[in-house]
């Protein structure tokens, strides 16, 4: 299978993990990931706060780029990149003057169809089930709460993603991998990434909630498929600790993680190594049992 | 020689507006046969009237043509108009120039135009009219009430004691409806089934009124005055001509954990059951689906009599020598013959299940209204303790949520449900008199209390039984430990709010009852977007439907709260003994004709009547020999929709009031 | 007392309305938005008051806020909104009219100059770089934030996370003329 | 090229219980439509004879609009179903006249969709409009 990559600018910065975890789930899924050559950023929060046809032009030169490529499907694992994608393609959709205006700015055509893919749409299209028969190391045992927070089911009429109050796609993708998702409620909640840098202290009081509610429910730790949370969960949990006298250190993984974990790589290859929480040890012994 | 009369009504400014009312008088004064066009201010109004009658007379006019308002509206009041003039009132008709032009145009030269080819083919049309005759038809003295909730409960009492015979239908094994799940009623507070058992005994007593429960309507045919309607009862698998309803069934069966539909899933039944004590009548139904007897017979792929499973019931039922219990019995189609319907089938719930931000029912704590009903009542599960499902353990903290899908358009329900205003209100007082020092919260957008002494009893659940009212939407709902945390927002303050509640009180939307809908198609009754039944005219003929002798009562057409739906009832209750007093009705002699000349005999029309007006006539000559077949339409049966009129291929059928000569007439007029 | 005028409500309706397609009347003020709202109480304003202000034409008010900056954008309130009213839309919209005509709430300067740090460092090499991020970033904030505060670019460096230099791209000019046009036209 | 707007004529064939009182709804609701429409009003369109569609055109028509009670919804149970079956029939029969099909539209309107009503009303019109004036019948006759 061979499908369009949008890695985004996280995944070659503090996201390096998650771009690590995808690189070798793909490989050994047997899926060849075509990188939009020359891709740039894609505006993220920014673009929408400061310029609405900056936040639609950004994306739309990504989106032309892979047109030009020749690919019909583009997996953009950094929910932000993927919302902002498919935002533009939906308000392009919606107002063609719009679109006229965005080809001229980029210089580039918007002709065609290229279908945006977030993590767990890539899985979809890939087949829960393929990915079940090819793990070679059942995660059981393991109790995983799965975050979606915003942006991958927000706004529901435009990114068009399961349940938006109570998604269940990613506890799919956990169960095939034989670990079990643990039933809690902070799934769509949001951990305020986008504030990280200039409102420390809020997002300090969300992160706080969503970890106690996933250890409340007891969870192992909690899995994520978008850097912005994975940066903040993770990150931020020392600044919780600090800011509110706790002890919190739930490891927090990125579903590609737990993917190429089942699939048998080492924790190591699977980028697992470099969170700020330790998170190796939990899940080291995983599936030896069944390792065939 | 025709001589027609054209009359122009400005409306007022209505039509004057846009449509030059003195221009389309000239223009029509020049048609050909036209002898008198005249506009005139308010053509409805009494000299309006006048001046048609006295042309009438003094012109001789051979056909009247009323530029005005569309005909649904004052049609009967002009050719009453002209029938008091002495002409025959079909030999006038309406051109719409009101709701048809100027209210949708706004080009007055264009809006004149069309008022003026408007006028111009009805006065075609009706140089082609020929004078009509109301058709006589008897009136079958006998009402059928389809729900016995007490929308229906006071429809049929109010028939029975007009001395008509009334066919009550309730799908459920009981009447009674959701008042009889209620606890206390606002704004009084006095007991629902004390109030209402009474009644159902009434009906049930009643020499008028004939009762199948456990029952549906299954097919409708006839038309007003003279319906015939099939209903199927359900098999109870109950002699109810036998059984004393001692109950000694129902003590004996061992599937016990059937939830109860009555106590809305907080308490169980068995499946032989009473649904609740007081039930009317008080004959017990065996649930099929829970019978331990029949899903055994069903596992077995046979017929339940071959089966010796379970059957205690049928050993406990004292009745001899014949049991009461019939595990035989197979459903019944009863034919009714009535003259005039009356529709309370009611409002179900909006499904909480619906509501993803509030858990989709995921959570046992977070309950609906009539859930809370139940908890309240003394004959409820709980016997009047307000206990909450998940552990029976009493509320410290109960939070009320008021507009659950209703008012919101992204639900999908847009309207305000009306009663949950006050039922929250009474809810909240009566946790407050049972749980004294316990927290009642309320969020709501409104308080919407508009009724006799309704807005008082809401300023009393606040200033006496010191409920707390925010004015907000609550966003989410979700556990915590034990408790449910409640994430609301009070506009007043700008405060954002949480509260850690024991018990959610979800005020969900009344939504139209399932199913409703196919009912409606049967009777011919049209419904709105939310499946609520249409009325005639939304202020003047609030309890009619479109569909002559079919009304409406309770909240099968709107939400309505009892004192609203019991009014209803008796308004339609009046309307139908006004319909059953008159030994014949008179009905519009719009119907089919046929030429027995010309017909061929080829039954088309037959096959395409949907009322069976279409009868067989044979032809014999002196000697009786059979010469030929023809059609025959029964103007008593037909209802004047021409559609073998337009099906028949020799050209040999017409309808009075639209015969093709008028058509082809008001056609070449354009 | 504050001025409220009919033609002030008109008028500040009318320019959402040409900037994002919202009507503001659709908002019958349920206050469901501000309820589910995660940074609500960092806010001014809550948010289903912004909207009441916005029917009230109190555009300073509004663009002057600290709550559109302080929304983290995470469309909470539009998912749940039962007139179906894109709320987040509106916040984008007042965030940016505020900070075009400069009236960025000097308290909530900070999330501007976020914004604007990101934009030009994308706009330099047509990636976002962290640490160009960070580096800007903070020096649009000194002396008002110090630079150990929050990023903790040592760990991240250690954990193979940054790259001090951030690669260029290509492309990074031609991203550099769609943000200059961009801007240019919104600006007109 | 400026040319003044062809004002086509069209008759509209509706029934009296759902598509008339659809348009007196639209008319209650003051919902602007285009005027270049002419309603004759039948009990039911089971009762529309094609002829009377012929004969419209005939009569220098430009296009004809045929409106009923929705499926399932007619006032006389099942009128508008032979109406729909006939109007299939019909329509070969222009398709072999050579009549262009957009001049004769049919459609469902409920006595509760006022705003439906408009729509097709302009709808009708514009489709109209653009085929331009009716002429080919006398030719199709003769």
């Amino acid at each position: 299978m061979k499908v369009g990559y949008y890695p985004g600018c996280s995944l070659e910065g503090s996201a390096s993990d998650f771009g690590l975890s995808i690189a070798k789930a793909a490989e050994l899924m047997g899926v060849d990931l075509v990188e939009i050559s020359d891709w740039s950023c894609c505006g993220a929060s920014a673009a929408h706060s400061l310029d609405h046809l900056l936040s639609i032009a950004l994306p739309a030169r990504n989106l032309a780029l892979a047109l030009a490529q020749g690919l019909d499907q583009v997996v953009a694992p950094c929910a932000a990149c993927s919302n902002r994608l498919i935002t533009a393609q939906v308000e392009i959709k919606a107002d063609p003057d719009l679109g006229a205006r965005v080809e001229d700015i980029v210089g580039m055509s918007l002709d065609g169809d290229v279908r945006v893919l977030n993590m767990l749409d890539f899985v979809d299209v890939y087949g829960v089930d393929t990915l079940k028969e090819k793990v070679t190391r059942p995660l059981e045992g393991f109790k995983g709460a799965c975050y979606y927070g915003c942006l991958l089911v927000r706004p529901p009429k435009v990114v068009q993603f399961d349940d938006p109050e109570d998604p269940k796609s990613m506890e799919r993708v956990l169960t095939a991998l034989g670990a079990t998702p643990v039933d809690w409620h902070f799934k769509v909640e949001c951990c305020g990434a986008g504030l990280t840098m200039a409102q420390p202290k809020i997002v300090a009081r969300l992160v706080r909630d969503i970890l106690r509610n996933a250890e409340e429910n007891g969870a192992d730790g909690i899995v994520v498929s978008c850097p912005l949370c994975h940066q903040n969960l993770d990150m931020r949990q020392l600044a919780v600790n600090a800011e509110y006298g706790e002890t919190h250190r739930l490891p927090i993984y990125y579903l590609s993680e737990l993917m190429a974990l089942a699939l048998g790589a080492s924790p190591k290859d699977a980028g697992i190594d470099r969170h700020f929480i330790e998170a190796t040890e939990r899940v080291a012994s995983l599936g030896q049992s069944g390792k065939k | 020689m025709e001589r027609i009369g054209v009359f122009i009504c400005h409306c007022g400014e209505n039509i004057g507006r846009t449509v030059d009312c003195a221009k389309v008088a000239e223009t029509a004064g020049k048609f050909r046969n036209v002898v008198h066009a005249v506009d005139y201010k308010y053509m409805c109004s009494d000299p309006g009237q006048a001046m048609v009658r006295d042309a009438i007379k003094e012109k001789g006019l051979t056909g009247v043509v009323v530029a005005a308002c569309s005909p649904r509206m004052h049609e009967p009041t002009f050719r009453r108009a002209a029938a008091d003039a002495g002409l025959n009132p079909f030999l006038c008709e309406m051109a719409n120039v009101r709701e048809h032009c100027s209210w949708v145009h706004e080009d007055v030269d264009a809006a004149t135009a069309k008022a003026t080819d408007l006028i111009r083919v009805m006065v075609e049309k009706v140089k082609q009219n020929e004078p009509l005759y109301p058709i006589r038809v008897p009136v079958t003295k006998r009402a059928l009430v389809i729900g016995g909730g007490i929308a229906g409960i006071q429809a049929a009492l109010d028939i029975a004691d007009g001395g008509h015979e009334v066919v009550l239908v309730e799908k459920s094994p009981s009447i009674g409806g959701h008042m009889a799940q209620l606890s206390e009623t606002f704004p009084t507070l006095d007991c629902s089934q004390c109030i209402l058992t009474p009644r159902m005994v009434e009906v049930a007593q009643h020499p008028n009124i004939t009762l199948h429960v456990y029952s549906e309507v299954e097919e409708v045919n006839g038309f007003i005055g003279n319906f015939e309607v099939k209903i199927r009862h359900k098999a109870s698998s109950v002699n109810n001509a036998l059984c004393t309803g001692c109950g000694a069934c129902t003590q004996v069966c061992p599937a016990k954990k059937v939830p109860s539909e009555f106590d809305v899933g907080l308490g169980d039944r068995t499946a032989i059951y009473v649904p609740f004590p007081q039930a009317v009548p008080n004959k017990p139904v065996i649930d099929r689906d829970h019978c331990v007897r029949f899903k055994a017979a069903a596992r077995k792929g046979l017929p339940v009599t071959e089966v010796t499973t379970c059957g205690k019931c049928q050993e406990a039922c004292p009745i001899e020598p014949v049991k009461a219990i019939d595990f035989s019995m197979e459903d019944e189609i009863i034919t009714e013959e009535v003259g005039a319907i009356v529709v309370a089938t009611g409002y179900e719930l909006y499904e909480k299940e619906a509501v993803g931000e509030y858990g989709y029912g995921k959570y046992p704590d977070i309950i609906d209204g009539l859930q809370f009903e139940r908890l309240a009542s003394a004959s409820g599960p709980t016997g009047g303790v307000i206990r909450r499902p998940s552990d029976g353990e009493i509320p410290e903290t109960v939070v009320f949520v008021q507009c659950v899908g209703s008012r919101d358009r992204a639900k999908g329900l847009t309207y305000c449900s009306k009663i949950c205003c006050m039922y929250t209100a009474k809810h909240a007082m009566l946790y407050k008199h049972k749980v004294h020092d316990g927290n009642a919260w309320v969020f709501y957008m409104d308080i919407r209390s508009g009724g006799k002494g309704y807005d008082e009893f809401v300023r009393r659940a606040v200033e006496e039984d010191e409920v707390k009212y925010v004015r907000g939407r609550v966003s989410r709902i979700y556990p915590e430990g034990k408790k449910l945390v409640v994430l609301g927002a009070d506009t007043l303050s700008g405060e954002k709010i949480r509260i850690d509640a024991d018990l959610v009180v979800l005020a969900t939307a009344i939504s139209a009852s399932k199913g409703v809908e196919t009912l409606a198609q049967k009777l011919g009754v049209s419904y709105d977007q939310y499946n609520f039944l249409s009325e005639a005219h939304p202020k003047l003929r609030p309890v009619e439907t479109a569909s002559a002798g079919v009304f409406l009562a309770g909240a099968c057409q709107a939400a309505r709260d009892i004192p609203d739906a019991v009014a209803q009832a008796s308004g339609a209750a009046s309307k139908v003994q006004v319909l059953l007093s008159s030994e014949e009705l008179e009905r519009e002699p719009v119907v089919a004709r046929v030429d027995e000349n010309t017909c061929v005999g080829c039954f088309c029309c037959e096959s395409v009547c949907a009322y069976g007006a279409v009868e067989r006539k044979e032809i014999r000559d002196r000697s009786g020999n059979l010469v030929k077949t023809l059609a025959y339409v029964n103007p008593g049966v037909c209802q004047g929709c021409g559609t073998c009129v337009a099906t028949c291929r020799s050209n040999s059928i017409d309808l009075a009031g639209y015969t093709d000569k008028q058509v082809f007439n008001e056609i070449r007029a354009l | 007392m504050r001025e409220i005028t009919g033609r002030a409500c008109r008028d500040l309706a009318r320019e959402i309305h040409e900037h994002s397609g919202l009507q503001v009347e659709e908002c019958y003020q349920c206050g469901k938005c501000t309820a589910g709202c995660p940074v609500a109480d960092e806010m001014d304003i809550p948010p289903n008051v912004v909207v009441r202000l916005c029917q009230l034409g109190q555009r300073d008010r509004v663009l002057g806020s600290k709550t559109i900056w302080v929304c983290a954008a995470c469309q909470t309130c539009m998912t749940r909104c039962p007139q179906e009213f894109d709320i987040a839309k509106l916040m984008d919209a007042l965030r940016q009219i505020s900070h075009r005509e400069g009236r960025v709430n000097p308290e909530a300067a900070g999330m501007a100059h976020f914004y604007e740090a990101f934009l030009d460092v994308t706009r330099r090499f047509g990636r976002l770089s962290e640490v160009g991020l960070t580096a800007l970033y903070k020096m649009k904030r000194f002396p008002n934030e110090v630079m150990n505060d929050v990023f903790l670019a040592p760990g991240l460096m250690s954990r193979g996370k940054l790259h001090l230099v951030p690669k260029g791209i290509k492309g990074a000019s031609s991203v550099r003329k769609i943000i200059d046009r961009c801007m240019k036209e919104s600006h007109r | 090229m400026a040319e003044e707007t062809f004002h086509p004529k069209i008759v509209a064939f509706v029934c009296n219980w759902c598509t008339y009182a659809g348009a007196d709804l639209a008319g209650t609701s003051r919902i602007k439509y285009d005027p270049d429409i002419r309603v004759i009003k039948l009990p039911c369109s089971g009762r529309i004879d094609p002829l009377f569609l012929l004969q419209a055109f005939e009569r220098g028509a430009d296009g004809v609009l045929v409106s009923g009670c929705h499926p399932g919804d007619c006032h006389y149970t099942s009128g508008n179903y032979y109406a729909q079956r006939r109007w299939i029939v019909f329509r070969e029969l222009l398709q072999f006249l050579g009549i262009e099909e957009e001049r004769v539209q049919f459609s469902w309107v409920s006595a509760a969709e006022g705003g439906k009503w408009a729509e097709v009303v302009n709808d009708v019109v514009g489709k109209v409009r653009e085929l331009g004036p009716f002429t080919r019948y006398k030719e199709i006759v003769r």
